[in-house]
């Protein structure tokens, strides 16, 4: 067995799991404690990140470039998403002056 | 090598904290920055070279200074944030624990993953991951390139001051 | 590839409609596809080898659902690819008349329900049925709602809510009876052949049929239906009534007796009367409707009613006369609407009570009429007649009082039908305006509708034969699982 | 020629004739129209002679096969005529009458705009009548029974500006409907039982059916005959059917529709045979009409209105005859009655067509010197129908007479003060017309001759006819009903038992009395100048006849405002209370669940994240602890 892959795989894959659930929740935690929506955002991103993380985990571990693969997709999305969430965020900055999620209440049925 | 995933470890898991807890944006856009950076020298301990070039210039390069400079464009930097109740706070750390709880439950008898690749140690390389890329995914790749217009476009749209009142 | 081609000539042309939205061409156009269309239909019908079912499109769509794309025919397809073909051709026509707002997208929407209604009169698969069953209701939606005449919305939203109802708890029954099959599939000819407990079959029945009775309408689901034929544009309503509503004919004799015929024999007498109870109702209540539209929905009705009560004394006589039946009320439906269309021209209004004289100054117009009436009270050698005669003895076969109660709604039938009649057209001339008679026009319509009704009402046999050999077929097959 | 050819033309020229007038019906000028109309049935009346003279009797029913009509399953109609001597009996009376008539209508109906629309629905109503007679199927039988109904209604309302004409109209068609249903109904039971509906076919299958079958088909079959001929209860239609312009009583409402009814029992008589109390039925139907409208014949004063009467009348001895089983007798009066009662139609409307459109007789009077062949003629009518020895109503009725006499002399007297009230209000008719003075104030001038030349020729048949059933107490042998033996089987059934001098005296008695009768009328009516009073001033007992029993009011309380009340009250509370309102009822019942529902959406970003995460973590506990 190759060194690098010897060493990779120190780390048991269930620390790599842990650590992606603990920065996940860290997150969630975020985007629920938080009202500040650019705050919200950026947890978003932390989420994604540790998601990202274990998909990386994951493939390594397996020797599978599709894991990777999968974890660019991810990206592009995060930015797209960055893109267009940032550009409503200015939105609402310039139509409520505020970037308050409770101020976003107008979905109300 | 281990030390040095639980040093990243450590680091991820404070900066994401702080990232949580600060009270001005600007420093919470400067712990995820760190957190991002800690969670590309992982993606280095993986051997994912070219997801950590990427994590480092898409990230931390372009996504968190498209942060910064909106809250710096909007003046955000002061931190008059109005606070969530008492209980929506506690509710929301309880939540998240909650969670954290179900998923740590759910791997408890650990992870079984099905039998791995013959190992290869190139697995993370540019060159691999490109192939993969252009080869296996090549349409998802391209449909991405539409994904990326039509934010772009629908950034633009938002952006844009609305001239007629509708 | 004919049958391809058979969806997709409307559905291109209507595509095409919408995007380029000509104005002046758009009917001619319109026209052009629907007689492209029939011509096709006939094609297929002149190469059409009787008894057989020809299933010549068949790919994999969603085989986890049992989905196939498999499109086919069997003769009681053929009749009703025939009689949509023959009927839109003159629906597309009566909008010459009409001047509707948007002539490009009225005529798209039509043709994308033609297209529609051709798949599902081809689809050889249960769900694709279902797909092209509800897509069907979409393009008549807009149809309704846009170009609809007083409270259109409320109407409209109501018709649609009903008629989804209906066809959830089609799909609730689909899903049971494809879960049933293994492997998953859905075509026909598998769930024709699946042997569902007699017990479940009882209460499957329902949730199969009810969607068709409230397409069909059958008494008592029937309450959506005078009111969105009386509000739809004439157009919109010769669609209804002309060529949707034997769509639930043709899904009772597709799902309802093939998959549960333990369920149909269970129900059968209790569909029956309530059809006929229906027909007679309907025909009770036209007698004195003012607007002549109005009639002409409550009229259809009874006729619906009397047509569901053959398709279900299940014999050949019966079942075949139904279908026989379906295609000369189409042919009615439609020229009946056009008078309906062609007096509110002249007079600007459908109130019967502000008609009458007419026949003065339209001796033609009302001649025209006469002949399309005559078709309504099926007198013999019109093509109704055929039809309402074979369904009689079909009834007398299952009992003879449900005969007795069906043959009573000719009675009604001639009560309202004549007496509209008399007020439309009869008695001292009213009218001091000049009134143009019956044109050229009215005459290419009409003067083909009752042609093919009297010649079919004399020479049956062409569409008889398509009947014959399925219904048997069907029919044996369903004794032998008895 | 080929028989069938000819036998297909027989229809097939009136037909022809109906679809060339109406298409050229705007470029024919004056009296073409009337000219082709005459020609079309002049010529299917030759055909039908020599298919006539063709034909022989004794090798039975030949079928002229053209096309198989409704072919599906077990059911193969094929749309076929029968000749046989039954058909061509009805067949010459149609055609033969018919063209007379026809030729007649050519005078009288001269000055109407729409003349050759009248003679196109003319020439169908015979093509459709020929179907009705000619068909080897009670299913093409059908057709044609529907067809006149359907001329009948268009040309009662042929003057269609008349509200009351078109209500007549109407009346007429749905009454006939009524008819239809039980015939319809009877033509399923029979297609059920026998498996077929094709005359021969059917009789030969009939002899095994149980009697309850068979009293029910007949049964059925009858109340089509009721509607169509005009009897109770059914009758009402034919006296409001005089509407139409007056050759179209003469044809259609005299001589051959409403004697489809008839023709279908005599066709029908394997069936009726073996149903005795269907029989007993048609006979005291037939003998109640009968009388009910000779007592309502009596009040009337208009013209047409009598002698509409006087055919409801007739009709009901006709089925007395089927329900004695004296088919022959009934055909024979068929026959006669078409002859005279034609003649007294026309000659009513030569009447008419010399006071410009009077139909009252209180306002006729003397026309005897002012129109003297329409005089002579009807006076031939009235003693034929009168019953007077040698016009051919004497051997007719008398034949009926003689059948129920050999039932029971309670029926006999019956039916006996029938025909003397029909010879009273005949002779009314005649004395008020034609005798006294005038009471009118319109110049009477007598018909063209292309009018009264079939009233001379029909008046010349009415005096002969009785020579085509010549009974053998005057030396004949009956030979129209040794000619019917052979198509209707009833016929050869057929038995009378009296004695030669039974004979006599009955018709010695009916003579004498007819012959008193006509003096009465003579002495009350024949130097009448004062007016009768209108209906609303009689005393009671002719007031209600009169008013014909009050039956059209009955009907009306019972049938039609019931029946538009109804609708009404079906549309208005079934409609609008029970039904939209139950639809409705689910449509609300969504929106309450909607307006519950949609308060979980509170709009508050917060609460929908929490509810994401606790959905998330709900998911993941069942996927982990579910199973």
């Amino acid at each position: 067995m190759e060194p690098v892959v010897t060493a990779i795989r120190q780390v048991p894959l269930e620390h790599y799991v842990a650590l992606s659930f603990i920065l996940f929740s860290i997150g969630l935690t975020g985007a629920l404690f938080r009202r500040n929506t650019i705050i919200i955002l950026m947890c978003l991103e932390l989420m994604f990140n540790s998601v990202n993380l274990l998909l990386t985990a994951f493939s390594a571990h397996h020797s599978d470039p599709g894991g990777q693969v999968f974890v660019f997709f991810t990206m592009l999305v995060a930015a797209a998403e960055v893109t267009v969430g940032l550009a409503i965020l200015v939105m609402m900055k310039r139509n409520v002056d505020s970037v308050d999620i409770n101020q976003l209440n107008r979905l109300k049925g | 090598m281990q030390y040095l995933f639980y040093l990243f470890a450590a680091i991820s898991v404070l900066s994401g904290l702080f990232v949580v807890t600060a009270r001005n944006p600007v420093n919470s856009v400067i712990a995820l920055i760190v957190c991002f950076l800690s969670i590309a020298g992982h993606y280095i301990l993986l051997n994912a070279q070219f997801l950590a070039m990427v994590q480092v210039i898409v990230y931390t390069g372009a996504i968190m200074v498209l942060f910064l400079f909106v809250i710096m464009l909007l003046n955000l930097n002061n931190s008059t944030e109005p606070q969530k109740t008492l209980l929506t706070r506690i509710a929301a750390v309880v939540a998240g624990g909650v969670f954290l709880l179900t998923l740590l439950a759910a791997t408890r008898q650990g992870v079984e993953i099905a039998a791995a690749n013959p190992a290869d140690a190139s697995v993370g390389l540019v060159s691999h991951v490109g192939m993969a890329l252009f080869k296996d995914f090549l349409l998802p790749f391209e449909v991405s390139s539409v994904l990326f217009l039509s934010a772009m476009v629908g950034a633009l749209m938002l952006g844009k001051k609305e001239k007629v009142a509708a | 590839m004919v049958l391809l081609a058979l969806l997709l000539i409307p559905f291109l042309t209507a595509l095409a409609l919408m995007l380029a939205r000509p104005t002046n061409t758009a009917r001619h156009i319109a026209l052009g596809s629907t007689i492209a269309s029939l011509g096709l239909v006939a094609l297929i019908w002149w190469s059409y080898v009787p008894g057989q079912t020809w299933v010549p499109v068949k790919f994999d769509w969603a085989p986890t659902l049992g989905l196939t794309f498999s499109l086919g025919y069997d003769g009681v397809s053929l009749l009703m690819l025939l009689l949509t073909a023959l009927v839109f051709p003159f629906i597309i026509a009566a909008g010459y008349r009409q001047n509707l707002q948007h002539p490009s997208m009225v005529n798209a929407l039509l043709l994308f329900t033609q297209s529609f209604l051709f798949g599902v009169f081809t689809a050889q698969n249960a769900f694709l049925f279902y797909i092209f069953y509800e897509l069907s209701l979409v393009p008549v939606f807009f149809l309704l709602l846009y170009w609809g005449g007083e409270r259109r919305r409320a109407i409209t939203v109501r018709f649609f809510i009903y008629t989804l109802l209906g066809g959830l708890m089609l799909l609730f029954g689909l899903a049971y009876c494809v879960t049933q099959t293994a492997p998953i599939s859905a075509d026909f000819a598998v769930l024709h052949a699946l042997r569902i407990p007699a017990d479940t079959q009882v209460w499957l029945f329902w949730a199969l049929f009810l969607a068709f009775a409230i397409k069909l309408p059958i008494f008592p689901f029937h309450s959506w239906q005078p009111d969105t034929y009386t509000m739809a544009p004439l157009q919109g309503t010769m669609v209804l009534g002309g060529v949707m509503l034997k769509m639930g004919l043709y899904g009772v004799l597709k799902f309802v007796f093939p998959i549960v015929p333990f369920g149909v024999e269970h129900w059968r007498d209790t569909v029956i009367w309530l059809s006929i109870i229906g027909a007679l109702y309907a025909g009770i209540i036209a007698f004195r409707q003012q607007d002549l539209k109005r009639l002409v929905a409550y009229s259809s009705l009874s006729h619906v009613g009397l047509l569901c009560a053959g398709l279900f004394a299940w014999n050949v006589y019966g079942t075949g006369g139904a279908l026989y039946q379906s295609f000369a009320h189409a042919v009615l439906v439609v020229s009946m609407l056009y008078i309906v269309g062609a007096l509110k021209e002249r007079t600007g209004t459908s109130e019967l009570g502000a008609m009458g004289g007419l026949k003065g100054k339209a001796p033609r117009l009302a001649a025209l009429f006469f002949l399309v009436m005559i078709n309504a009270v099926a007198l013999p050698l019109t093509q109704s007649f055929v039809g309402e005669w074979l369904m009689f003895n079909g009834l007398w076969q299952v009992d003879g009082w449900m005969a007795f109660a069906a043959v009573a709604t000719i009675i009604l039938g001639a009560v309202y039908m004549l007496y509209a009649y008399q007020r439309a057209m009869l008695g001292p001339d009213r009218w001091k305006m000049e009134m143009p008679d019956a044109g050229r026009n009215d005459h290419l319509y009409l003067v083909p509708l009752i042609a093919i009704t009297l010649v079919l009402g004399l020479y049956p046999a062409p569409i008889l034969d398509l009947v014959n050999g399925p219904v048997q077929q069907m029919l044996s097959t369903l004794t032998a699982l008895n | 020629m080929n028989t069938t050819i000819l036998a297909a033309l027989v229809p097939g020229l009136p037909l022809l004739g109906a679809i060339v007038i109406a298409a050229l019906r705007r470029s024919l000028k004056g009296n073409s129209a009337g000219l082709l109309g005459t020609l079309a049935i002049g010529s299917a009346f030759a055909l039908s002679v020599m298919l006539f003279l063709g034909h022989d009797p004794a090798a039975g029913p030949y079928t002229a096969h053209l096309f198989n009509w409704i072919d599906i399953g077990g059911m193969h109609i094929p749309f076929a005529f029968q000749v046989d001597a039954l058909s061509l009996t009805m067949m010459l009376i149609v055609t033969g009458v018919g063209t007379l008539i026809h030729l007649y209508s050519i005078g009288y109906m001269h000055d109407d705009a729409r003349v050759s629309t009248f003679f196109a629905l003319l020439n169908l109503f015979t093509f459709a009548m020929l179907l009705l007679v000619m068909g080897a199927n009670y299913a093409i039988t059908f057709i044609g029974w529907e067809g006149v109904g359907l001329c009948s209604y268009l040309l009662i309302g042929f003057w269609y500006t008349n509200p009351a004409y078109n209500y007549a109209a109407r009346k007429a068609f749905v009454m006939n409907r009524i008819g239809d249903l039980g015939f319809v109904l009877g033509l399923a039971w029979l297609f059920n039982v026998t498996g077929s509906l094709t005359f021969t076919e059917v009789f030969d299958r009939v002899a095994g059916l149980g009697p309850d079958v068979l009293t029910g088909i007949t049964l059925l079959l009858f109340v089509g005959a009721i509607g169509k001929s005009a009897q109770l209860p059914l009758f009402t239609w034919l006296p409001d059917a005089m509407a139409g312009p007056t050759p179209v009583s003469a044809l259609i409402h005299a001589a051959t529709m409403v004697t489809a009814g008839i023709y279908l029992i005599v066709r029908s008589s394997v069936l009726f045979e073996l149903a005795p109390f269907t029989q007993d039925v048609v006979l005291y139907t037939g003998l109640v009409t009968a009388l009910v409208a000779a007592t309502i014949g009596v009040f009337q004063n208009d013209i047409k209105k009598v002698l509409a009467y006087s055919t409801v009348s007739q009709l009901g001895y006709m089925f007395v005859a089927l329900g004695l089983g004296a088919y022959s007798a009934g055909m024979f009066h068929v026959t006669t009655h078409a002859f005279f009662k034609a003649l007294l139609f026309l000659g009513a409307g030569s009447v008419i067509h010399a006071l410009g459109g009077e139909q009252d007789i209180r306002r006729m009077g003397g026309l005897k010197g002012a129109i003297k062949v329409t005089h002579l003629t009807f006076l031939l009518g009235t003693l034929a129908i009168a019953g007077i020895p040698p016009f051919s109503g004497f051997f007719s009725k008398d034949a009926i007479l003689a059948n129920a006499f050999d039932r029971s002399p309670v029926l006999y007297a019956l039916l006996l003060g029938g025909a003397l009230i029909t010879t009273f209000y005949m002779f009314r008719l005649y004395f008020l017309t034609f005798w006294g003075a005038y009471r009118g104030d319109k110049h009477p001038h007598e018909s063209p001759a292309v009018m009264t030349v079939p009233l001379l020729v029909l008046a010349v048949l009415s005096v002969v006819g009785g020579l085509l059933n010549l009974p053998h107490v005057f030396g004949g042998h009956e030979p129209m009903k040794h000619f019917l033996a052979h198509a209707a089987d009833g016929i050869g059934a057929e038995r009378l038992h009296l004695e030669a001098s039974t004979e006599w005296m009955l018709m010695g008695l009916s003579t004498a009395l007819v012959v008193l009768v006509i003096a009465l009328a003579h002495g009350r009516f024949a130097k009448k100048a004062t007016l009768d009073p209108e209906a609303d001033e009689l005393p009671f007992l002719p007031r209600l006849l009169a008013r014909k029993w009050y039956l059209d009011e009955l009907y009306e309380r019972l049938f039609e405002k019931p029946y538009g009340w109804l609708s009404t009250m079906f549309h208005r509370v079934g409609e609008g209370w029970v039904m939209v309102p139950l639809m409705n009822g689910a449509g609300r019942l969504t929106q309450r669940a909607g307006q519950v529902l949609r308060l979980a959406q509170t709009g508050n970003m917060s609460f929908y994240l929490f509810a994401m995460v606790a959905g998330i973590v709900v998911f993941l506990l069942m996927t982990l602890y579910g199973r």
